[in-house]
C-alpha cells in the first residue's frame, strides 16, 4: 500500500486549505464569503470520499508511524463532519471578522488536517507534530477577533496554558520514549514489560497524560476552558469544543490503549478520579453561569469528564461508548453554537438573557437549542442519551472488576442530575422568560438553517437509530491497530 | 407477532409529527388531530384489552406475552437491544387506563390558549411514551419511552404551568425525576451487565435468571437501585415532595397524564423487573419498603389534611394512594400484588379525574384555594357531582375501583404485615375520609364566595380563527367540526372526559374481574419468581400454591 | 581524576541551572530583560551540554534558533512594549510559596525516580551527525516534517494576521 | 588531561551518565514550572515555558546518546522548530493584547470572570 | 633548544593539541584579527578621503620612527601610526556614563557586540596547513552552522546597547537593528544552502577543498579541472553570492544599510550614549564582523586559501606553501574589505521600508527559488 | 496633502544602474585623488588646516561673544533670556545683587554681575543672538576654540566682552538719557 494513498484525506485537506489561501489573492473582497462555501463543499467532498469503496484498505505508512485503521477513519470522519459544520458557521460569522476571512477558513482546514493526523498517529513524533499543528492554529483562531479584548484575552490564556500543556507533553514524551528507546506506540507496547516498572517511565507517562488532559480540559487542567470558550469567536469555540477535544481523546486512547495498555489498566483508579473530578467540577461550576459560551465551556469540561469515564473503564465498551458519545456530542454542541452564533449576532453579548422570548421570536432556533440541550443532558430520544447509556454501562462493567468505579458511577449520576438543572436553565430562558424586551423575529440565514437542519437530523438519527453508530464504532475498534481488540 | 401494539404506540407519535408540520396558527386543526389520535389509540387499546386472553399460570414454565412484536434494533458485541413489545395481564389494564386518560387529557386541554401547537405536540409525545413504556418488553425501551414521556412534563409545567411556585416546582420535579430515572438506569445497566445474557429483554432475562440467579451481591445492589430509582418516579416516601408541588403547578392535562399514567410506569417497572428477577433483593429490601409505605399513607395523608389548596390536597392524597400500591408490593402475595395493580389502574383514572375537575374549577374560578371556593355544587352541578363521586372514590367507597384495590391489598398484606395494614387502614379510610369530606364541604357546599359567585358551567365558546376558516375544502370541514363541537353539542362534549373517567371507575369498581381475571396469571408468576430463592419464606407467606387461589380475589 | 568531559558537564550543568533559576527567580531584578538574557545564557550553556552529548548539529541549531531568533524576538517585544511593570507589583508571597512548594515536591519526585531507575543502556557510540539526522528526517520522519512545515505556514499566517495594523 | 591534573585538584565526583543529564533536565523542567507558577508577567511566563521545552530537549538528546539512536534528536529538531513557531505566534498575540489593553500582566486579564 | 624539543615531544598528544589550539587562538586573535580591525579603520578613512578628494590621516607619527628619513614621513603620510593614536585616545578619553542608563547592560553591551565577531573566526580555515597543524582553530563538522549561530548572537550587543541607553535614539537604533539583522540572517542563511547542496558538507575546510578541485563557487573557471556541471550551476551561485553579499552589508550594519546608526536620523543610533573605550568596542565589533563576513564570502564562494595556479590548489606541504595560502586568504579578505569600504561611499542609505521590502519580499523568495533551481539543475547534472 | 511617490521604473527598482553610477563617480574621484593629486587642499586652498587657517566668509556665525556699545558700556541688561533659551544650557548669568554696581553707565537698568558661556557646551546655534532684546550678544567669526583645561573653556564676562569688541546699533541708553534730559528742559505743563 502506497503511503501517500493512505494519507490522501489529509493531503486533500491541506491542499484545500492552501487553495483557499491562494485563491484569496484573486478574489474580490466582497466575494470572499464564497471561499467559505468552497471550503465547506470541499470538506463535504472529502467526507464523502472517505466512504468511497475505492478508498485504500487499512494499513500503516511511514514506517508504522501513521496508521490508517477503523478508529482513525472514524475520527477522521468525525473531524470532517465537525469542520464542515464549523465552516458553515464561519461563513455566517464572516462579517464579524475585521480582516483575513479567507485565512480564517484555511486555518480551520489546517487545524482539521492536524486533527486528522492526530487520529492516525502511532508515534510520539507524529503525535507531537499533529498536536502542535492543532494547538498553534487555535492560538490564532481564538484570538481572531482582534478588535475584541475578550478574544485576545482568550487567545493569550489559551496560549500560556496550551504552551504549558505542550511542555508537559513534550517532557513526558521525552521520558517515556527515552526509557523505552522507541517512539513508536506498537514497539513501545512490545517493550512495555521491561519498562513498565521504571519510575521515570511512569512519571513520564503521567506527564504525558497531564498534557493530553489539558487538551481535553480535564480536571485539574481545565482552567483555560471557560475563559477561552467565552472569549473566542463562536465557530472557533465550537471547533475547540468538538474537534480539539476529540483529538485529545483519540490521542489519549492511542497512548493509553495502544502504547501502554497494561499501565492504563493499573491506572484506571487514577483515570477514574480525574474523570469524576472533571465531571463534578464542570457540572457544579456551570450552575451559576450567565454567559452562554461560558456555560457551554463548563459543560464541555463536564463532558470531557464523561469521555474520560469511558477511558477510565479501560474496556472495549468504554472505548465504544466514547466514540458514540462523541458523535452525539458533535451535533448537539454544534447546534448549540450555531444558535448562539445567530442570536448573539446583534446582541453583542452572550448573556443567557438574550434567549428571552426566543420561542416566540424564532421557534426554529428555540427548538434547535432545546434539542441540543436535551441531547447534552442525555435524554432520549436524542443522540446524547445513548452515549451516556453506553458510558454508564462500560463503567458498571468496569466496576464489577474494581471498586472505585462505583464512586465514579455515583458521581456521574449526580452530575447528570446537576447538568439537567443548568441545561434546563437554558430551556427555561428560551420558553418562559419574564422580561422579554425584544419581540422582533430573528432572521436565520439559509446557511445557518441548513446547518441546524444537519445537526438536528444528526441528533435524531443517532438517537433513534444508534445501531448504525454502535456497529460502526465496534467495528472501528476491532480493526484498530494495537491492543484495542484485546481489551475486554 | 402482532402489529397492534406498535400501531398503538406509533399513532400518537405520528400524530405528534403531523402536529409539528402544521403551522402554529391552525389551532383548531391541531386540536382535532390530537383528539383524533388519542381517540384512535383509545379504540386500539380497547381492542387490545378485549383481545387479550386471560391465562392461568403454569409454574413449570414462564408466561408468554401476548401480541408480541420484535424488531432487531442494535445488535453488536457491545450492546444488544431489540425493540420488543407485548402485553400481559399487568400491563394490559394499565394500557387501557393510559389510553382513557390520554383521551381525557387531550379533551380537557381546551383550556390551553397559548402555544397550542407545542403543547399538543408534547402531550402526544407523552401519550406515545406512556403507551411505549407499558408495552415494552425490552427494558431499554421501557426506559426510553418512559423518559420520552417524562421530558415533556417538565416543559409543560414550565411553560403552561400556573401558580407562584411554578419555577421551583419545575426544577424540583425535573431534578427528582431525573435522579430517579438515573438511578433506575444505573440499576438496569447493572442488571444488563451482571445478568450476562447480553440482553435487556424481560423475557430473556426472566428465562436466564430463573435458571441461574444473580449473585446475591449483585442483587443487593441492583434491587435497591431499581426500587428507589423507580420509587422516586412514583413518589415513594421520603422522596415524594415533588409530586404535590409539581401537580399543583402543572397544567391540567399534564397533571392528569403524569399523576394518572406516568407515575404508574415506575410501579409497573418494580413489579415487572425488580420483583421477579431478584428474589434475594426482595427478601432483603421488602421490610424497608413496607415501612416506607406507611410513611406514604400516613404522613402524606396527614399532610393532605393540612392543605388549603385543592390541588395540593389531591396531590398529597395521590401520593398517599401510592402507599397502598407499595404495600401491595411489599406484601409479596398474589392477592396483595393483584390489588396493587388494580389500584394502579383505578388510581390512574381517579387521579386523572381529580386533576381534570380541579383544573376545570381553576379555569372557571381562577383559584384553587379552598377557603375562596364554596357552593360550587349549585353553580356547576355536573362538575360538582363528578367531584363528589371522585372524592368518594378517593376515600375508598365501595363501588369504585379503588375500593377493590385497597381491599385486596389489605387482605393480601394482612398475613405478612398485619401492623402495617392497621396503619394503612387507618390512613386509607379514616384520614382520607377526613380530608376528602372536608374538601367536599368547603369547595362544593356552603355559600358561594366572591370568586364563585358568577361562574357557570360549560359556557366557554370561542370563534373559529379566520386563518382556519378560509382554507377551502379543509376549511369547510374544519368549520363543520367546529360548529358541531362548539354548537349544540358543546356542553355534552365538554362533559365527555369526566364522564368517561367516572364511568371507567365505576365499571372497574363493579366488575373488578374484568381486571383481576387478566392480572392474576401474570402476577402469580411474579409472586412465584420473587419467592423462588427462599422457599421457606415463600411457604410462610403463601401457604397454598399461589395460582390455585386466584379465584378468591374476586370480591 | 574525572575525565575532562565530566568536568565540562558539571560546569555547563551548573551554569544551565543557575541561569535557569535566574530566569524565573532572580532575587535582584524582576526585569523581564534580565530574565531573557539569562535565558539566552541558559540556552548557550545547554548547547554546551549538547556538544558533550555529541549532538553538534543540535547544539548549533539550538543557538541559532533559540538564542539567535527566539530570544531576540522576546527581547524585541519586551523592549517594544517597554514592559517593566512587574517591578512595581507586590510579590504574592503565599501563592508563590505554595507554587514553589509544589514544584519542589515535583522535583523531589523526579529526582527520586531518576535515582531509582535502572538504566541498562549500552555504552554510547552515536554521533549526532548532520547527514544521519538529515537522512532520518527525510526518510523515517518525513510525515512529521511535512506537518511541521504546514505548522510553520500557519504560524506565519497567524503572526501576520495578529500583528498587522487594523484596517479600520 | 595531565595538563589540567597538574594545576587543578578536583573533588572526586561520580562519572557522568544518563542520570546526571536527566537530573539536570528534570530540575530545569521544574524551574520552568516554577516560573509559570510564580511569575505574573506573561512574557516571563512564556520564557519559563521555553525553559520547560529546553529541559525536554536536553532529556531527549541525552536519551538519544545513551540509547544509541537518533530518534530523540529528530524529536528535538521538531521541538525547536515548533517552539520557534509557537513563540512567533505567541509574541504576536501578546503584542496585540498589549496594544489593546496596555498590560502584560496576567492578573490584568479580567474581562471574563465568573 | 634540543632539550626543549625533546620535552615537547614527550608531552601527551592532547597537551600538544591544547597548546597548539591556544597558540592558534592567541595568534589569530592578537596577531591577525585585532591589527586587521585597526587597519581596516585606517583603510576606511583613507579610501573615504581619496573618494572625497582629501588626504585622510597623515599626521600621526611616532617619536623615533617618524624621524627616519624618507620612510618616516612616508609612513606618517600613509597614516600607519594613526590606529595606534586612535587606540591610545580611546583608552585615555574620559569614559562618560550618563546617569539614566541601565548600568549593567550599558557595560555589557559593547563586550557582547565584540565577542561573537571574534568567536566566528574560530572555525574559519585561514590557510591549508602549516607544518602538521591545520590552519583552523576548530575544524567543526557543522562549521557553517556554528558561524551562523554565533553571528546571530551579535544582535544582542546592539539591542542591549539600545535598551541600556534608556534614551530614544539609541532605542530606535537597537530596535531597527534587531529587525534588520533577523530579517537578513534568514536571507543569508538561505542563500548559502545551494552551496552546501552542491558540496554536501557543512565543514568549511571541506568546502574549500572542494572548491580548490572543482572551481570556486562564484568563479567556476578558477579550477585546474573544470567541470561542465559547475558552469551549469554558475548562475545559481551568482545569485547566492549576490544575496549573501548584500545580506552581509545588512548584517554588519554597513551602508547602504546602516539604518541602526544613521547619524542624520538617529544621531548614530545605538551608540549615541557611548564614549571612549566602550564606543571603540562597538567600532571594533563592526569592523570585526566585516572581516568575518569577508572571510565567509571567501570561504564559501571564492575558494578560501586556494588559487588554481602554481599548484596552490592542494593543501600545502611546506611551510612556504602554508604561508602562501595564508597570504592568499588574507589577500582575498582584503579585497572584500575594500569592497565593503568602497560601497559605503558609493551608495546612499536605504529607507527602512525599502530595506525590509528588499529582505523579505525580494531576497527570501529569490533565495528559495534559487534553492529549488539548484536542486533541479543538480538533479539533471547527476 | 499627500503626494504620491513617483513609481520607480524597472531599472530603478533593480538598483543596478545606481550602483554603477556610484561606482563610476567614486572611482573617478579616487583615481584623481590618488594618481593626480587633486585633493581639496591642493585645488581649493594652499594647504591644510593647522598650517593654513581657513578664512571664514562674511556673515559666518561662530562663537557667541558679548559686545559693548560705542560708549564702551556693557549692552547686556542681565535679562537672562539667552540663558533661558540656550539649548545646551551653556550660558550662566549672575544678576547684580542689591549691594553691587547695577550698571556701568547712567540710566541703564542693570548689567550682569557675571556672565559665563561654557564653550564646551555651546553649539553655536545662535538662539542667544536671536533672542537678545538689547543686541548685546553676537555670534562672531571664531570657529576654533581650544584650551588645555575645561576651566579655560568657560569664558567669563570680561573675556567675552574683550573678545566681542564694540557694536554700535541703536544706542538705546543714550537715546533714553537724551530724552530724559529734554524733558527736564521742556517740562510739561500740567496745570
Amino acid at each position: 500500500m502506497n503511503s501517500y494513498q493512505l494519507i490522501s484525506l489529509e493531503i486533500a485537506t491541506v491542499l484545500l486549505g492552501l487553495g483557499i489561501l491562494v485563491a484569496d489573492l484573486w478574489i474580490a473582497p466582497a466575494k470572499r464569503r464564497m471561499l467559505g462555501f468552497i471550503a465547506a463543499a470541499g470538506v463535504a467532498v472529502i467526507f464523502a470520499a472517505s466512504f468511497s469503496p475505492a478508498f485504500p484498505d487499512f494499513g500503516t505508512a511511514f514506517g508504522k508511524m501513521y496508521v490508517f485503521d477503523g478508529l482513525s477513519l472514524f475520527f477522521k470522519r468525525f473531524f470532517l463532519a465537525a469542520a464542515f459544520i464549523v465552516l458553515l458557521l464561519a461563513i455566517d460569522f464572516a462579517d464579524r471578522i475585521a480582516v483575513g476571512i479567507s485565512e480564517f477558513y484555511s486555518l480551520i482546514l489546517f487545524a482539521l488536517a492536524g486533527m486528522m493526523f492526530a487520529a492516525s498517529s502511532n508515534d510520539f513524533t507524529l503525535m507531537f507534530a499533529a498536536l502542535e499543528l492543532i494547538t498553534i492554529t487555535f492560538y490564532v483562531l481564538t484570538s481572531f477577533q482582534r478588535n475584541k479584548l475578550q478574544s485576545l484575552e482568550a487567545g493569550v490564556k489559551y496560549l500560556i496554558l496550551g504552551a504549558l500543556s505542550t511542555g508537559f507533553t513534550v517532557f513526558g514524551i521525552a521520558l517515556v520514549s527515552g526509557i523505552a528507546g522507541t517512539t513508536n506506540f506498537i514497539e513501545l507496547s512490545a517493550k512495555l514489560k521491561d519498562v513498565s516498572g521504571d519510575p521515570v517511565f511512569l512519571v513520564g507517562l503521567l506527564l504525558l497524560t497531564t498534557g493530553l488532559g489539558f487538551k481535553i480540559a480535564a480536571f485539574p487542567f481545565h482552567v483555560w476552558a471557560p475563559d477561552v470558550y467565552q472569549g473566542s469567536p463562536a465557530p472557533v469555540t465550537a471547533f475547540l469544543a468538538v474537534g480539539s477535544k476529540a483529538a485529545g481523546i483519540v490521542l489519549l486512547m492511542r497512548v493509553l490503549f495502544v502504547a501502554v495498555p497494561e499501565v492504563a489498566k493499573s491506572w484506571s483508579g487514577l483515570l477514574a478520579f480525574i474523570s469524576g473530578a472533571t465531571i463534578l467540577y464542570g457540572s457544579l461550576c456551570a450552575i451559576p453561569q450567565r454567559s452562554l459560551k461560558r456555560l457551554l465551556g463548563y459543560s464541555s469540561i463536564a463532558n470531557a469528564g464523561f469521555l474520560m469515564l469511558g477511558i477510565a473503564a479501560v474496556n472495549k465498551d468504554g472505548a465504544t461508548a466514547v466514540l458514540v458519545y462523541l458523535a452525539g456530542y458533535l451535533f448537539a454542541v454544534l447546534a448549540a453554537f450555531t444558535v448562539i452564533s445567530i442570536i448573539t449576532r446583534n446582541a453583542e453579548s452572550d448573556d443567557i438573557s438574550v434567549l428571552a422570548g426566543l420561542s416566540k421570536r424564532s421557534p426554529m432556533l428555540a427548538a434547535a437549542l432545546t434539542f441540543s440541550m436535551v441531547s447534552l443532558a442525555g435524554i432520549p430520544p436524542l443522540a446524547g442519551f445513548f452515549g451516556k447509556f453506553l458510558l454508564l454501562k462500560s463503567i458498571i462493567k468496569a466496576g464489577s472488576v474494581s471498586g472505585p468505579h462505583f464512586v465514579l458511577l455515583a458521581v456521574a449520576v449526580i452530575a447528570v442530575v446537576i447538568s439537567l438543572y443548568y441545561y434546563f436553565g437554558v430551556i427555561r430562558a428560551i420558553f418562559w422568560s419574564k422580561d422579554v424586551s425584544d419581540h422582533s423575529p430573528i432572521p436565520v440565514p439559509s446557511v445557518m438553517a441548513f446547518t441546524l437542519a444537519v445537526c438536528m437530523a444528526g441528533m435524531f438519527l443517532l438517537g433513534v437509530f444508534p445501531g448504525i453508530l454502535v456497529d460502526a464504532d465496534a467495528e472501528a475498534l476491532n480493526s484498530a491497530v494495537g491492543v484495542f481488540a484485546r481489551l475486554r | 407477532m402482532s402489529l397492534l401494539l406498535t400501531t398503538l404506540i406509533s399513532v400518537p407519535l405520528i400524530a405528534a409529527l403531523i402536529v409539528a408540520l402544521i403551522p402554529g396558527n391552525f389551532r383548531f386543526i391541531i386540536r382535532l388531530v390530537a383528539l383524533g389520535a388519542t381517540l384512535v389509540s383509545l379504540g386500539l387499546a380497547v381492542a387490545a384489552f378485549v383481545q387479550f386472553q386471560p391465562q392461568g399460570f403454569d409454574p413449570a414454565k414462564l408466561a408468554t406475552f401476548q401480541m408480541q412484536h420484535k424488531v432487531a434494533w442494535i445488535t453488536s458485541d457491545v450492546i444488544n437491544i431489540n425493540y420488543h413489545v407485548g402485553v400481559d395481564g399487568i400491563s394490559i389494564g394499565l394500557l387501557l387506563m393510559a389510553a382513557i386518560v390520554a383521551f381525557a387529557a387531550t379533551s380537557v386541554s381546551w383550556e390551553i390558549k397559548t402555544g397550542e401547537k407545542t403543547f399538543y405536540l408534547l402531550l402526544l409525545l407523552m401519550t406515545g411514551g406512556a403507551f411505549g413504556a407499558f408495552c415494552s418488553l425490552d427494558l431499554f425501551f421501557f426506559y426510553f419511552f418512559n423518559e420520552l414521556a417524562l421530558v415533556p412534563t417538565f416543559i409543560m409545567i414550565g411553560v403552561w404551568g400556573r401558580g407562584p411556585q411554578k419555577n421551583y416546582a419545575t426544577y424540583q420535579i425535573t431534578l427528582y425525576l431525573t435522579l430517579g430515572a438515573m438511578l433506575a438506569l444505573v440499576g438496569l445497566i447493572a442488571l444488563y451487565v451482571s445478568a450476562g445474557v447480553d440482553s435487556l429483554d424481560i423475557v430473556t432475562l426472566k428465562e436466564a435468571l430463573s435458571k441461574k440467579a444473580l449473585s446475591s451481591g449483585a442483587q443487593s445492589v441492583i434491587f435497591p437501585l431499581l426500587l428507589f430509582g423507580f420509587g422516586i418516579l412514583v413518589g415513594l416516601f421520603p422522596f415524594h415532595s415533588w409530586a404535590p408541588l409539581g401537580y399543583a403547578a402543572a397544567p391540567t392535562a399534564t397533571a392528569m397524564m403524569h399523576a394518572g399514567v406516568l407515575k404508574k410506569a415506575g410501579l409497573y417497572a418494580i413489579i415487572r423487573v425488580a420483583l421477579p428477577l431478584m428474589p434475594e433483593g426482595v427478601a432483603k429490601w421488602m421490610p424497608v419498603l413496607a415501612v416506607l409505605c406507611v410513611g406514604n399513607i400516613i404522613y402524606c395523608g396527614w399532610v393532605a389534611m393540612r392543605q388549603k389548596d385543592l390541588n395540593m390536597l389531591i396531590g398529597n392524597s395521590s401520593v398517599a394512594h401510592m402507599g397502598f400500591v407499595f404495600l401491595g408490593i411489599a406484601s409479596e402475595s398474589l392477592i396483595g400484588l393483584t390489588g396493587a395493580v388494580v389500584i394502579m389502574v383505578a388510581h390512574g383514572l381517579l387521579a386523572a379525574l381529580s386533576y381534570g375537575l380541579s383544573g376545570y374549577v381553576y379555569n372557571t374560578t381562577g383559584t384553587l384555594k379552598m377557603d375562596e371556593l364554596g357552593g360550587l355544587l349549585r353553580k356547576m352541578p355536573f362538575i360538582g357531582v363528578a367531584m363528589v363521586m371522585c372524592f368518594m372514590a378517593g376515600c375508598g367507597l365501595p363501588g369504585f375501583a379503588n375500593f377493590n384495590g385497597e381491599m385486596l391489598v389489605m387482605v393480601g398484606a394482612w398475613k405478612v404485615l398485619p401492623n402495617i395494614v392497621v396503619f394503612a387502614a387507618w390512613g386509607g379510610l379514616v384520614i382520607s375520609g377526613i380530608y376528602m369530606l372536608r374538601a367536599i364541604r368547603s369547595v362544593l357546599h356552603g355559600p358561594a364566595q366572591a370568586r364563585t359567585e358568577k361562574v357557570g358551567e360549560f359556557v366557554i365558546k370561542e370563534p373559529l380563527p379566520a386563518s382556519e376558516g378560509g382554507l377551502g375544502f379543509l376549511g369547510a370541514i374544519t368549520a363543520f367540526f367546529h360548529s358541531a363541537l362548539g354548537g349544540g353539542v358543546w356542553q355534552l362534549w365538554r362533559k365527555l372526559p369526566y364522564a368517561l373517567l367516572l364511568a371507567s371507575l365505576i365499571l372497574f369498581g363493579c366488575f373488578p374481574s374484568l381486571l383481576t381475571s387478566k392480572i392474576k396469571g401474570s402476577i402469580a408468576e411474579v409472586v412465584n419468581l420473587s419467592h423462588k430463592v427462599s422457599p421457606a419464606k415463600a411457604t410462610a407467606v403463601a401457604p397454598t400454591p399461589a395460582p390455585l387461589n386466584v379465584a378468591d380475589t374476586r370480591n | 581524576m574525572p575525565p575532562i568531559s565530566d568536568i565540562f558537564f558539571y560546569l555547563f550543568a551548573a551554569m544551565t541551572l543557575f541561569c535557569g533559576l535566574m530566569v524565573v527567580a532572580n532575587p535582584l531584578s524582576r526585569n523581564p530583560v534580565t530574565s531573557a538574557i539569562f535565558l539566552v545564557l541558559t540556552i548557550v550553556s545547554m548547547s554546551g551540554l549538547f556538544v558533550l552529548l555529541h549532538a553538534f548539529f543540535l547544539a548549533a541549531v539550538q543557538i541559532l534558533v533559540y538564542a539567535g531568533a527566539v530570544m531576540v524576538l522576546f527581547l524585541f517585544v519586551i523592549m517594544l512594549l517597554d514592559i517593566k511593570e512587574e517591578e512595581r507589583r507586590k510579590f504574592k508571597v503565599i501563592s508563590s510559596g505554595i507554587g514553589a512548594l509544589a514544584v519542589f515536591g515535583t522535583a523531589a519526585i523526579f529526582l527520586k525516580s531518576i535515582g531509582t531507575t535502572q538504566w541498562k543502556g549500552a555504552t554510547p557510540t552515536i554521533e549526532g551527525s548532520t547527514v544521519a539526522l538529515g537522512k532520518l528526517l527525510f526518510d523515517k520522519f518525513l510525515l512529521p516534517f511535512e506537518i511541521v512545515s504546514v505548522l510553520l505556514l500557519v504560524a506565519m499566517i497567524g503572526v501576520i494576521l495578529l500583528s498587522r495594523k487594523e484596517l479600520k | 588531561m595531565n595538563l589540567l591534573a597538574a594545576t587543578v585538584d578536583l573533588p572526586s565526583l561520580p562519572p557522568v551518565g544518563l542520570q546526571h543529564y536527566l537530573a539536570v533536565s528534570a530540575l530545569l523542567f521544574c524551574l520552568g514550572v516554577l516560573g509559570v507558577l510564580i511569575r505574573r508577567n506573561i512574557l516571563v511566563m512564556y520564557m519559563s515555558l521555553e525553559l520547560m521545552l529546553n529541559a525536554s530537549n536536553l532529556a531527549l538528546v541525552a536519551f538519544s546518546r545513551f540509547n544509541n539512536n537518533l530518534n530523540g534528536q529528530v524529536m528535538v529538531f521538531f521541538i525547536i522548530t515548533v517552539a520557534a513557531a509557537e513563540v512567533a505566534v505567541g509574541l504576536a498575540l501578546i503584542v496585540a493584547l498589549y496594544r489593546k489593553r496596555q498590560t502584560a500582566h496576567v492578573e490584568d486579564l479580567t474581562t471574563m470572570k465568573l | 633548544m634540543d632539550s626543549l624539543l625533546q620535552h615537547w615531544n614527550s608531552l601527551a598528544p592532547l597537551t600538544q593539541s591544547v597548546v597548539f589550539s591556544t597558540l592558534k587562538v592567541l595568534g589569530v586573535l592578537f596577531l591577525a584579527l585585532l591589527p586587521m580591525v585597526a587597519y581596516s579603520v585606517l583603510a576606511e578613512r583613507k579610501i573615504s578621503a581619496f573618494i572625497q578628494d582629501r588626504q585622510g590621516p597623515n599626521r600621526a607619527s611616532l617619536p623615533l620612527l617618524g624621524s627616519i628619513p624618507i620612510l618616516g614621513p612616508l609612513l606618517t603620510k600613509l597614516g600607519i601610526w594613526q590606529p595606534l593614536a586612535d587606540g591610545v585616545k580611546s583608552i585615555l578619553k574620559e569614559d562618560f556614563t550618563p546617569s539614566y542608563v541601565r548600568k549593567a547592560y550599558f557595560w555589557l553591551a559593547p563586550a557582547i557586540t565584540l565577542i561573537p565577531a571574534f568567536m566566528t573566526v574560530g572555525v574559519i580555515p585561514f590557510g591549508s596547513t602549516l607544518g602538521s597543524q591545520k590552519m583552523v582553530i576548530a575544524d567543526l563538522n557543522v562549521g557553517i552552522l556554528y558561524t551562523f549561530g554565533i553571528v546571530s548572537l551579535g544582535v544582542y550587543g546592539i539591542v542591549l546597547a539600545g535598551y541600556a541607553s534608556n534614551s530614544k535614539y539609541p532605542f530606535l537604533g537597537g530596535i531597527r537593528s534587531t529587525a534588520q539583522m533577523i530579517s537578513y540572517e534568514l536571507a543569508m542563511g538561505m542563500s548559502v544552502i545551494p552551496v552546501f547542496m552542491i558540496i554536501g558538507k557543512l565543514n568549511l575546510s571541506d568546502i574549500i577543498t572542494h572548491q580548490a578541485q572543482h572551481g570556486w563557487m562564484a568563479l567556476p573557471f578558477m579550477a585546474t579541472q573544470q567541470t561542465f556541471a559547475s558552469y551549469l550551476l554558475w548562475p545559481c551561485m551568482i545569485v547566492s553570492f549576490g544575496i549573501f553579499l548584500v545580506s552581509a552589508f545588512a548584517e554588519t550594519n554597513r551602508l547602504p544599510f546602516d539604518l541602526p546608526e544613521s547619524e542624520t536620523e538617529l544621531v548614530a543610533g545605538y551608540n549615541t550614549e557611548y564614549s571612549s573605550m566602550k564606543f571603540a568596542l562597538f567600532f571594533m565589533g563592526e569592523y570585526a564582523s566585516m572581516i568575518t563576513a569577508s572571510c565567509m564570502m571567501v570561504v564559501l564562494f571564492f575558494g578560501g586559501w586556494s588559487l588554481p595556479f602554481f599548484g596552490l590548489d592542494q593543501p600545502a606541504t611546506s611551510i612556504i606553501g602554508g604561508l602562501a595560502h595564508i597570504a592568499i586568504f588574507v589577500a582575498k579578505i582584503l579585497f572584500f574589505m575594500v569592497v565593503f569600504i568602497w560601497v559605503r561611499w558609493m551608495l546612499p542609505r536605504f529607507r527602512y521600508d525599502q530595506l525590509m521590502d528588499l529582505g523579505w519580499r525580494r531576497f527570501i523568495p529569490v533565495a528559495l527559488a534559487n534553492i529549488l533551481v539548484t536542486a533541479v539543475v543538480m538533479y539533471f547534472v547527476r | 496633502m499627500i503626494v504620491d511617490r513617483k513609481p520607480l521604473s524597472f531599472w530603478e527598482r533593480m538598483y543596478l544602474p545606481s550602483i554603477w553610477g556610484g561606482l563610476k563617480i567614486t572611482s573617478k574621484h579616487f583615481y584623481n585623488t590618488v594618481f593626480k593629486g587633486q585633493t581639496g587642499g591642493n585645488t581649493l586652498s594652499k594647504g591644510y588646516y593647522p598650517e593654513t587657517k581657513w578664512d571664514v566668509a562674511e556673515g559666518y556665525r561662530g562663537a557667541p561673544y558679548l559686545v559693548k556699545d560705542q560708549d564702551g558700556a556693557t549692552k547686556c541688561v542681565s535679562c537672562q533670556l539667552c540663558e533661558f533659551v540656550c539649548p545646551p544650557k551653556a550660558i550662566k548669568i549672575t544678576p547684580p545683587g542689591a549691594d553691587s554696581q547695577s550698571a556701568d553707565r547712567k540710566n541703564a537698568e542693570k548689567m550682569p554681575r557675571e556672565f559665563e558661556i561654557n564653550m564646551l557646551r555651546c553649539i553655536f546655534c545662535g538662539f542667544c543672538q536671536e533672542v537678545c532684546p538689547e543686541e548685546a550678544i553676537f555670534l562672531q567669526k571664531d570657529y576654533s576654540l581650544t584650551g588645555l583645561a575645561r576651566g579655560e573653556m568657560i569664558f567669563n564676562k570680561e573675556k567675552l566682552l574683550s573678545l566681542g569688541g564694540t557694536s554700535g546699533g541703536i544706542q538705546k541708553w543714550k537715546h533714553k538719557l537724551e530724552e530724559a534730559k529734554e524733558q527736564e528742559v521742556f517740562p510739561v505743563e500740567t496745570k
